[in-house]
């Protein structure tokens, strides 16, 4: 059973950074931003995993406040980062 | 593979600190400066843990010491960040 | 009989997880890219959840995984509409085939 | 250990070792930023690889919220990077690459040959934790073995606000005008759960991981949410009730130091029979206290009253 967790971290793990590219190309600061999300929520599919194939139960501390906190970068990023910054805009055509 | 455990931990905190201290003396900018030294320290902190386990009992000692690490790390990095933002207002 | 239910839910998720990484990767514009990802979200981690949940035999544990679906549910919901709004201030026009 | 086992940790710390790079050279900041916010979060599980979960939390808290955010509310207030203008002049050829690697060539020997022989400090903290007062081990060193350097740190943190309040005001406070409905139905949703959980860490800190750290660091997120949400500082918060609670963690240790001395004489020295409430109340000063500070260092400068209000 072990193995089938850890198969399955690895099988996440592989898949999110797949899914780095997003941050590579953009294009906007959002898109990005998404690609932030989903490695949060992987993060979180990850550590619960890992409790399964080690049984640590403090583990599931850490992804509950990996929970807690998924809002805060993208409630960050829209309130203080997008609207005036022109260096986040400006990139559309950068990369 | 007969590589002692922990092996690949030690060559990722070597890796991670020479990134940060390459980013920290070549890269102009300041805020890639504190990127760059925020990676170099979470390189010691590897470092640190890795080598608390190779005992026989977990050595609480480096953990306790790396969670002081990181919270002196974010406030030296909120400090650094305050005055970066001082000193883009100030140059024209 | 739980083991291998569990195990089903859990592989389940995992296909949930890699439709998201291909629709975040494949979709054209911000917006449709949003709904991919909150299926990574809501079905791929509740199912990972639901699964991790029928190995378990402690009611806390249980407890707590819910929580931690329903936040990142609450979440990905409350970001998605932020996200949203704010990428058609900026002028980001839906894409239209 | 299973293959499987090796390769996930293979990927974690190359897809790690590749974020940093990209964290810190990037082509555009916001990239930059975003790819080490998410090297944040598998240090956090780098943290649980390694058997280190107290690390993990406060790793989740601290490194992936918080400084994420710090960062990400510095990014909104700096001007775009002059294109091109990445690296150093002299940078560009000279030899500094092969410095670095020499670097981590030397580093990786050290910690090879530092790692032969293994003492560590295990077993005396193990057999010294019958009259630490706690269970945990990590706390118990953070605490009372130790506790000398933790009161160090919060002194740290302290001088850090400090020094951001002698800057000027609050310039990382100001918030966008774009209407965010969802926003303040998610914090009141969130913050009483914030707090709670805080209490639960600090509670969880005398018998497993957990503790002032990332309790104080969960409980800043809840106030930072509040603040992002368009929450103000209350006026009458501002003067002498906020310079209470930010002092309040090393005005407690320092109490507690000097008066045990009353006892044994020694500075720190818990009477083995108070030292689980003494520990508690440490505990609790501290990790309210890391909270107000690191709520403190998110504003970047001292509050305003110009933007008083109530919360």
């Amino acid at each position: 059973m072990t193995v089938f967790y850890f198969a399955g971290a690895l099988f996440l793990l592989a898949n999110v950074v797949v899914a780095l590219a997003r941050v590579l190309r953009g294009p906007t600061a959002a898109d990005r931003m998404l690609s932030g999300e989903l490695m949060g929520t992987t993060a979180v599919a990850v550590l619960l995993l890992l409790y399964g194939a080690t049984g640590i139960e403090a583990i599931i501390d850490v992804a509950l406040v990996f929970a807690i906190l998924a809002a805060m970068a993208v409630v960050t990023f829209v309130r203080r980062t997008w609207p005036e910054d022109p260096a986040v805009d400006n990139e559309r055509e950068q990369t | 593979m007969s590589l002692p455990p922990g092996t690949l931990f030690l060559l990722a905190s070597a890796l991670l600190f020479a990134i940060g201290a390459h980013g920290l003396v070549t890269c102009r900018h300041l805020l890639r400066k504190v990127l760059a030294l925020n990676v170099a320290m979470t390189g010691v902190f590897l470092l640190l843990v890795t080598l608390g386990r190779s005992g026989t009992t977990v050595d609480p000692v480096p953990h306790a010491m790396v969670l002081t690490g990181i919270v002196v790390a974010l406030s030296t990095t909120a400090v650094a960040l305050g005055l970066i933002v001082r000193l883009e207002r100030r140059r024209p | 009989m739980s083991t291998i239910a569990g195990a089903i839910l859990i592989v389940l998720g995992l296909l949930f997880f890699l439709s998201g990484t291909l629709g975040l990767l494949r979709f054209p514009d911000v917006f449709t890219r949003l709904h991919a990802l909150s299926k990574a979200d809501t079905l791929a981690l509740g199912l990972v959840c639901a699964g991790l949940a029928l190995h378990a035999d402690d009611g806390t544990l249980q407890l707590k995984l819910l929580l931690i679906w329903l936040l990142v549910i609450v979440s990905g919901a409350t970001c998605s509409s932020l996200i949203a709004r704010a990428a058609l201030a900026h002028g980001i026009r839906p894409w239209q085939r | 250990m299973h293959p499987a086992e090796a390769l996930f940790d293979a990927l974690l710390l190359l897809s790690m070792v590749v974020l940093a790079w990209q964290g810190v050279h990037a082509r555009n900041m916001f990239r930059a930023v975003v790819s080490f916010m998410m090297f944040g979060l598998l240090t956090a599980v780098a943290w649980v690889r390694l058997e280190a979960p107290d690390i993990a939390l406060a790793e989740a808290a601290l490194g992936a919220g918080l400084t994420g955010a710090l960062l990400l509310a510095t990014l909104g207030r700096l001007k775009p990077e002059r294109r091109g203008a990445r690296l150093q002049r002299a940078a560009k050829l000279s030899m500094l690459p092969w410095l670095a690697l020499g670097l981590a060539g030397t580093m990786t020997l050290l910690a090879v040959t530092l790692a032969l022989p293994a003492p560590g400090l295990g077993e005396r903290v193990l057999s010294a934790m019958p009259e630490a007062g706690v269970d945990s081990p990590v706390t118990a060193v953070l605490l009372n073995f130790r506790a000398w350097d933790t009161l160090l740190e919060i002194a740290v943190m302290l001088l850090a606000v400090i020094a951001i309040w002698s800057l000027g005001q609050d310039v990382l406070a100001s918030t966008s005008r774009l209407p965010a409905p969802s926003l303040p139905a998610l914090v009141r949703l969130l913050f009483p759960l914030l707090v709670l959980s805080t209490f639960y860490l600090l509670w969880r800190g005398g018998h497993g991981p957990g503790g002032a750290f990332p309790a104080g660091a969960l409980l800043a997120a809840g106030l930072v949410l509040a603040l992002l949400a368009g929450a103000r500082v209350p006026e009458r918060m501002t003067g002498a009730p906020l310079r209470c609670a930010l002092a309040a963690g090393l005005l407690a240790f320092i109490i507690i130091a000097v008066g045990v001395m009353a006892e044994g004489g020694v500075f720190f020295a818990y009477p083995p029979r108070h030292a689980p409430m003494l520990i508690a109340i440490v505990e609790i000063a501290a990790g309210l206290s890391i909270g107000v500070m690191l709520t403190a260092l998110f504003l970047g400068g001292e509050p305003t009253d110009t933007q008083g209000g109530s919360t």
